[in-house]
């Protein structure tokens, strides 16, 4: 039976690729938020999880107006990586897993979240980042991967709420894989940043302090209940990216325990958040 | 279900209560569609040639209003905004001039890039008075 | 305030819309499909309503294997007529009502539905053949058109219960925008038919009058709780289209007066259908 | 919530209790992508001038399977249905010979175009003794 065994948040900012794709992790600027992850990398080279579900958005790259999903599970064979610019990141293709998408897709339609399989997609920097921050440059991504992209740039992004509950939908899903399968669930984007007008450049650590310390310790009531204007007012508009970590939060149950966290400011505009949880328990099935 | 809001009017009213802030909302989103659009077809290398070469017949190919045209040409990132457009669609842009996010997102504060990267490395912007408006904090 | 004044359920049988526009409606295969039209076209051109919001099913027209939305809204300004494969249907494109259509979609995800949100579509004989069947070939369709594309091709379709929930979401949302609009709500598809292997050709006459007899009395708690096998079973492999009727049958309220009905076998492969009702409570949004 | 079946094994297991019925699930969504895509194409009038021209050549550009090939190439319905294929894809081709719905479906069924259409004129195929193969009913 596949089980999650472990859920990562991680902001997915995109000069963080630029930097470990061009191998300036170690300059001063660089060097304080790459020495969070350092732990993490040892700790998933043991954990060796057979497939990461990526909870992510698509920042205008594979998605453009035409047409705006509110929850996309990709449930391909591979994923190509987007020109979001300045050409496709020089990372592996990503490998999906098929079999446990489609699984996953069909029992999050039949209890009643109204999903978009997606069938054919390239993937940007807020699933490639994650990926680096974690895995360093391999050859190969060590993980299969199924992406499931949020809409958090057009309003109304899902409430915090709806990501919970989708967490929860998930968590059942992975429980009832026949296959034995070792599947983290990542939500990645945030913490605090703001991209647009005279306000940009908002960084609010106490916030952000918080909200780590409530998905360390929380068992929801008060996380899934934020809305969405106190991540704007708090965070800046870029900030609601967060209510992705609670679709891979609720994936782990009422109560996790924290195994690490990272906090940093800044890179690029944005602050930095990274942590890693386990379900606390025995199975995140029985939500 | 929780005590969320289910009103979208009052959801929507909240938004323009924060300082310096546009939400990309449906009325922007609608305003701003061609302009996204546009930015967004700088994603092929081929139309970024065509828009180096000629910017303002590249942008005449699009049913843009001339206010979006020109905001767009001045790199007006402010009023682009104010005109629907959004930042993810607008990146587009800056990345072909060879700007990162730090650098094209400092031109909105009225900062030099400077002081705005020295406020980033000194803790960013802080939230004290930028909450709201209206309750002013 | 906008409200829902109407539903219509009615078969969207392409034979019907080669018949109308090749102008053999008066032949005798077909007369008595379209007599059960006459009274409906009538009562329309009385009734006047500004917006009809459309709920059908794409058949692999605008949508193929590469994205697949379980709820799709239509919020552009106008549609396109697919081509099928003989050319798109010599009637005239569809205009949307983009203010309400992003109100209802605005509203909807605050509401949580996972709705995607379509602004560039053509649109197929889903949504235009029941457009025929009630306005005949006007220069310009009567109405302005909102479009909710349901995906009942890939299993699993959401289930009945989660239509009828998203219609009553929709009834919530109609009357909240401020407008004064008469709306009417058009679940179209069904009714018995099986399009495919040795079973094709099912016809289950006394199954589909009890259906009607639902729809025009029952408050919801059978019509919605009828698993997708029941209509496979019974109905033959695309009567499943029959569950769009409750997202219709869930926007008009608890109870309801039918107006006018008619059944036919057959049209083509299929059984057709056709319900007109009103909401029998004073407001539908008391839901 | 309703007392509905949340299991996917079990609510995927009922679809092959129905006699003479593919249900277009995930393994058979899978299974046919391509040939789906396939005749998807057709729906464009340039494809269906090349298909109509040499169809092998056509259909050797998809990467499709031999066997699924050969069922298109062999109009065997049943076969392509089998082989992953759905039926509103499938009528691209059909269309494309100038089938309707009701010639192609048919098909199927293994009677002539005549009895097809008079079982139907007479009020269709009756759902007794086709509604389940376990239960006989
Ligand atoms: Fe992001
Ligand atoms: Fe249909």
């Amino acid at each position: 039976m596949a089980r999650i065994s472990a859920g990562v948040a991680t902001s997915h900012i995109p000069a963080i690729g630029a930097t470990i794709d061009n191998g300036k992790t170690g300059e001063p600027y660089w060097a304080p938020v790459f020495a969070g992850y350092d732990w993490s990398k040892q700790w998933i080279a043991e954990e060796k999880p057979d497939v990461v579900i990526i909870v992510y958005n698509d920042h205008a790259s594979a998605f453009d107006m035409r047409i705006i999903p509110t929850f996309a599970i990709g449930c391909a064979d591979r994923y190509g990586i987007c020109d979001e610019g300045w050409g496709p990141r020089p990372v592996p293709e990503v490998i999906g897993h098929a079999d446990l998408a489609w699984h996953i897709a069909q029992s999050l339609i039949l209890d009643e979240f109204d999903m978009t399989i997606i069938n054919e997609m390239d993937v940007d920097h807020g699933l490639t980042v994650p990926l680096s921050l974690m895995f360093g440059q391999p050859e190969a991504w060590p993980v299969k991967v199924i992406p499931i992209a949020v809409n958090v740039v057009t309003y109304p992004p899902p409430s915090g709420n709806r990501c919970w509950q989708l967490g929860e939908a998930i968590a059942r899903a992975v429980a009832s894989f026949p296959e034995d399968l070792n599947v983290q669930v990542w939500g990645t984007g945030g913490m605090s940043h703001q991209l647009q007008g005279p306000r940009a450049g908002l960084i609010n650590a106490e916030w952000d302090n918080r909200f780590l310390d409530l998905m360390s310790t929380n068992d929801g009531e008060t996380l899934r209940t934020i809305p969405h204007i106190e991540y704007l007012r708090e965070t800046g508009s870029e900030g609601i990216e967060m209510v992705m970590w609670l679709i891979m939060r609720g994936a782990l149950g009422r109560m996790v325990k924290p195994l690490h966290r990272h906090y940093h400011v800044p890179a690029s505009n944005t602050a930095v958040g990274h942590l890693i949880l386990r379900p606390a328990e025995s199975s995140s099935s029985e939500v | 279900m929780t005590g969320r809001t289910r009103d979208i009017h009052a959801y929507l009213a909240e938004f323009d209560d924060i300082p310096g802030t546009r939400v990309y909302t449906a009325k922007r989103a609608r305003q701003g569609y061609w302009m996204n659009q546009f930015a967004m077809s700088l994603m092929k290398a081929e139309n970024r040639e065509r828009w180096k070469a000629d910017e303002r017949a590249y942008i005449d190919e699009w049913p843009m209003t001339e206010d979006q045209k020109q905001a767009v040409l001045d790199r007006d990132y402010n009023r682009c905004l104010d005109l629907g457009g959004n930042i993810y669609f607008l990146a587009k842009v800056f990345s072909t001039d060879g700007l990162s996010f730090l650098q094209a997102v400092g031109t909105m504060t009225g900062m030099s890039p400077q002081d705005y990267q020295a406020m980033m490395i000194a803790g960013g912007r802080s939230p004290e008075g930028v909450r709201s408006i209206r309750e002013k904090r």
